[in-house]
């Protein structure tokens, strides 16, 4: 009861946070139909900043860290991701109207992780004095990829497994699976049917490539990841700051404007969220929920695993945060083009929608708050 | 002394910029232009100019010029075999075109 | 199977962008492509790329296949005589184009 | 006597600052076509990084500030905005060869106001360390809205009476209304009758709709001035400084870095003022005298109403000056596209040209320390 | 009424912009409309949107229609004759187009 | 030798800098496929603000400088741009498979200044405590400027003779011109004759225009770059900080970014050098093996002959590493379009692919540190 209050204080006390401020700023000038605009070139450069300066003060902390620690906090993390695709998978793909694709692609957007939201996280842990360790924010990779990879690999499983079913002639089957289909999701597969007014043409009746029982290749979808521009900027960071002697520079421009730079990114993603809401509509209710709901059950996981963590090896209540943290984001960059080059036949309303519309807001604006307070409330 | 020549015009999401450049130049035409696009199609809505996050939805048109009508239609059979399932995308052709300077068509 | 179509094609300021759209799809085109683009007319030249105060007087480039020659002029003069007394702006077609692949047309 | 060296002396101290150097140095850059360029995104971000870092600062003091006291300038500010249109209108608009419509739109962009020419103006205001009231950059909106729907509405008013007229079949009034048309304003109405070299060509003879008795919607004009990117930006900071706590940020980030950025613009507006030259020749030395000349007249206009409110109510000395700047400056982001669409008969070359090319350059190297020479000396 | 025109195209260096658009003025064509573009040729692939040391390289295409074939072969040949033996660039024409609205052609 | 060792520590020291670390960094990115990217206008905008740095805190200090002691230097400045034209003409111009005037075009590039190396210079001898003349990166332009000029001008020369002795019908010559050229040099020249694959079409065989006996304009050339960004932000900035009083917004604003932003910009310029290496590649060794020796060749030149200077007129040791590095460097910004402009008929690639790919990452990575040594060698 006594602890309960006490995280309940906490917990409102980290709402008032201009961060949040300038999330719901964007969320508001959008939706008024503002033309103020930060230029994606701009923004671009402002992750390019927030990122690479996560790495180099990791990179530059790491370099007398002992990374045996790290070991069982990075097993969680890959854990994490791959459990939080099935659970998406058996929830959200379960539901009418739910695309099993669509709804893996999803439960992968949010296993993965939202750069942005890692760097929000770690101002507010820092301002709130939360020790952690410093390659923390190394544990970003090990939980992207993981997400990623599995959610790729079950689809093209999945889809496999209908083509030859299908091939098998399971009419039934067939129309289970095409009564799933939303009706309106983007207009994205019906149109692909040419069942919605005009009709689809094409120049010589192309022939369908069998692509049944292709196994898919797991490798690529590792580089893939690796040279998203978000992971590459923290590992670029990291590698620096490991090798190179980047203090003055950090000190002097990285430093200084993270907190600025980040409160930029906010309000872009306060108008993405806006902008988003349409195709979130269109998909339906249940990726609303899901998209609600996931974020914050993905971080209690995560925080869950986290204070095992915190017990057997002394991993820091900061970096159970982290971790946390990690689980409750999901991505907005790098993820999607990842996702539609991995799934193309799963529909990128349905999981950008879920993630940048409902997702990213509920992790910055519940989930960081969230964990932090717990996290106190259980430090004493 | 000019050449008549098929325009080939893809309209397609700027992902597959790579992809589909591979194709045009397996098929061997002697080239290709391209730019980036907005639209509006039976799918959704792309992103033209306004910052959203990531803009690897946005469209690009590829324009190819190529010396006989089969090639054209072979690139584009090839195309949306390979994308225009899971892809937005259309081609179309005009084949009533002359060329008047090239350094290698 | 092609079919055959006509590709109408406006160019006027940038400004006019969300209403041209709203003509086109009032008027029942399967879909539309827009381009920015800079150039010169009988008006004045549009300022293309280098920053201008409030780049709003740049131009774009509709490109609009329409099944019918018919749908095409229908759209070129709702635009024409909402817009071209006041704004810069050409139009034109071409009606020998055909469609090889597309989601829907 | 002794007044008047006073003022002297103080106004040619304010000529040598940076911020006018690097005006004219964009001016002479653009003048010799050199190939430098600010990029446009980079332009964009700065006027948001300026207007919101001005909204903020507004925000965080308005707080705890009597916005009572506001009233009476903030109605000085909606009169003066209204009064500069009709000065414009019965000045500029009755010149020989200057289209009435043409005048009106130039009068309205001289009456709304320039978020950059206001954050000029601050900057030197602070340096000189003349006191103003922490809401004083909020009066921008009471004058910048006013001024537009004037300018809309009058003309709108003006082409109804006209068609009317003409409907009523006053050739002779029609021969004076063409004979008051440029020869060349941008190549702009007379081609559109296209008595030029070629002629022009409809497909099928489309019918003039007759506009004729239209009513103009007010509510529209200022919700789409609302809407302008440059508005948006301080309204937000105004909003940000208000409801969240953003001091940190604001100290760490928008504060620091605005001399610095203030400069870059000032070099892009001496940049545009020169590329913009030309087209203000083709519109007639009319256009350059007004342009000349009335950002002074509005500015002493709002500096004497700004006194009565000083003697009357203790409106602070730099908020006259700031209501003075505001008057003297003309908007060169959000008023054009504004008053494109308002008033689509006017000719963007006339009010841009005059706008960008002088109006703007005398409100910064002249208006801006006459009036606090004026209020210093006044200060005593 | 519409009325019949050709439409040229021209693809080249974005260095080239203002002395092929000086061109296309003596020539006297109505107007021209510029877009920027990448692409490949036969010369080498020019650097499309990815920032590269000074982006003079990249591409630009022009659009201009005019009242007769010849105005635009003169254009084109004049282009050709200046700039395609050092310079890349690649241009051709369609001319059966329609020009529906122009504020003058 | 104990020259030799103390300098050998000095020269180790400095390779780890952080300057550096991006550098490499964004080959490896690069490299590896990375989506990172830092967008063009970001580029464009850094550039800007470096040398617009350099050059105000030129302008500032120049005011109260004696320019007399800029004589000699300048004009060993000029001397070694010209110089270094001559050499690469008579040297790499002379190997087999290397076209002649791709081999002047090359010179001239490595005998113009790149902006971000002197920069970069100038941030090392800073940072070592160096001491050097106000003046000295004033001395960009008298190199960067003759050896552009004469580039241009000896191709010029060049290919008259040519097209003179083809008219004199001299076929040897003619199969040894063409048995010179590159075979897939960008597949340039060679397409140009149309010999590999398709051919090439012409509308209506138009006619060689005869420009044997041309005579090139300077002028010109010398306006052409004057007016590239990055002299114009040069002399913006010198300007400035001679005739306004700018150490404000200096101070808050240019100079401390300064540091940051440059390592931005290596970033870009390691991210470049990979990007280049295939056009490299494709025009032969002989372009790699001129640009790994020229850069260290010019600045010992350089570095010579400012030591002429320091011994008669005093011209500091700091002085002296500033001409090594503007000579050692080779243009990347304003030089190519000015080349491409001024000798067409030569390959961009070589060019091009010779100073991205291999000159600059030299001039910084070995060509600074190694002068700064030699310097600090010699000044005890
Ligand atoms: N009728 C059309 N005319 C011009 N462009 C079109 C048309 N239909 C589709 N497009 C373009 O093709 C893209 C993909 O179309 P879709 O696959 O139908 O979503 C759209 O974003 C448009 O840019
Ligand atoms: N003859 C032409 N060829 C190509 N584009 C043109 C032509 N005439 C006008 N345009 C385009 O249409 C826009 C508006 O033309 P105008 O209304 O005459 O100023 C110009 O900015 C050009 O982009
Ligand atoms: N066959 C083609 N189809 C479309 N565009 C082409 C073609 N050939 C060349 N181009 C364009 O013309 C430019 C110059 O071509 P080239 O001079 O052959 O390098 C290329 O960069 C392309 O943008
Ligand atoms: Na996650
Ligand atoms: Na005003
Ligand atoms: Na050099």
């Amino acid at each position: 009861m006594d602890f309960l209050s006490d995280f309940l204080t906490l917990f409102l006390s980290k709402l008032q946070s201009p961060t949040l401020g300038f999330l719901v700023g964007g969320m508001v000038v959008a939706a008024v139909n503002s033309r103020l605009q930060i230029p994606d070139s701009i923004y671009k450069f402002v992750v390019f900043m927030l990122l690479i300066k996560v790495g180099l003060s990791g990179g530059i902390a790491i370099r007398n860290a002992n990374l045996a620690e790290m070991l069982l906090p990075a097993v969680f993390a890959v854990a994490t991701g791959i459990l939080i695709v099935f659970i998406g998978r058996y929830t959200l793909g379960l539901m009418p109207k739910v695309k099993t694709v669509d709804a893996i692609a999803t439960a992968g957007l949010f296993g993965a992780v939202s750069g942005s939201t890692l760097a929000a996280g770690l101002t507010l842990i820092e301002s709130e004095g939360l020790e952690y360790e410093a390659w923390a924010a190394a544990l970003y990779p090990f939980m992207d990829i993981p997400a990623l990879v599995t959610a790729i690999v079950l689809a093209s499983l999945y889809i496999n497994k209908q083509k030859q079913r299908i091939a098998a002639g399971e009419q039934l089957n067939i129309q289970e699976y095409a009564s799933k289909q939303p009706v309106a999701a983007g207009g994205y597969p019906s149109e692909q049917r040419g069942n919605s007014g005009g009709y689809s043409i094409t120049a010589s009746g192309y022939p369908q490539r069998d692509t049944a029982g292709e196994r898919v290749k797991i490798w690529p979808i590792i580089k893939e990841s690796l040279q998203g521009s978000a992971l590459s900027a923290l590992l670029l960071g990291l590698a620096l700051g490991l090798l190179t002697r980047p203090e003055s520079v950090y000190e002097s421009f990285f430093n200084p404007l993270f907190r600025g730079l980040l409160s930029i990114l906010m309000l872009v993603m306060g108008m993405e969220a806006t902008a988003r809401l349409g195709e979130l509509r269109k998909v339906g209710q249940w990726y609303a929920l899901y998209a609600f709901a996931a974020p914050l059950l993905h971080g209690f996981i995560a925080f869950g695993l986290g204070m095992i963590a915190h017990y057997t090896t002394g991993f820091s209540l900061g970096g159970v945060v982290i971790l946390a943290v990690i689980a409750c984001s999901s991505s907005d960059i790098s993820g999607p083009p990842t996702l539609r080059g991995g799934i193309p036949s799963a529909n990128p309303s349905a999981y950008i929608g879920a993630s940048t519309a409902v997702g990213t807001p509920v992790a910055l604006a519940l989930g960081i708050p969230l964990f932090i307070g717990l996290a106190q409330a259980l430090g004493g | 002394m000019t050449q008549q020549a098929t325009k080939l015009v893809i309209i397609t999401e700027k992902l597959l910029l790579n992809k589909v450049a591979k194709i045009i130049d397996e098929v061997g035409a002697p080239g290709y232009t391209v730019i980036e696009t907005g639209g509006k199609g039976s799918r959704n809505v792309r992103s033209a100019g306004k910052p959203t996050v990531g803009d690897s939805f946005s469209n690009i048109k590829f324009e190819v010029l190529t010396p006989t009508r089969e090639m054209a239609v072979k690139i584009s059979d090839e195309v949306a075999a390979r994308f225009f399932d899971d892809y937005s995308g259309i081609s179309y052709l005009c084949d009533v075109m002359e060329v008047l300077h090239a350094h290698k068509f």
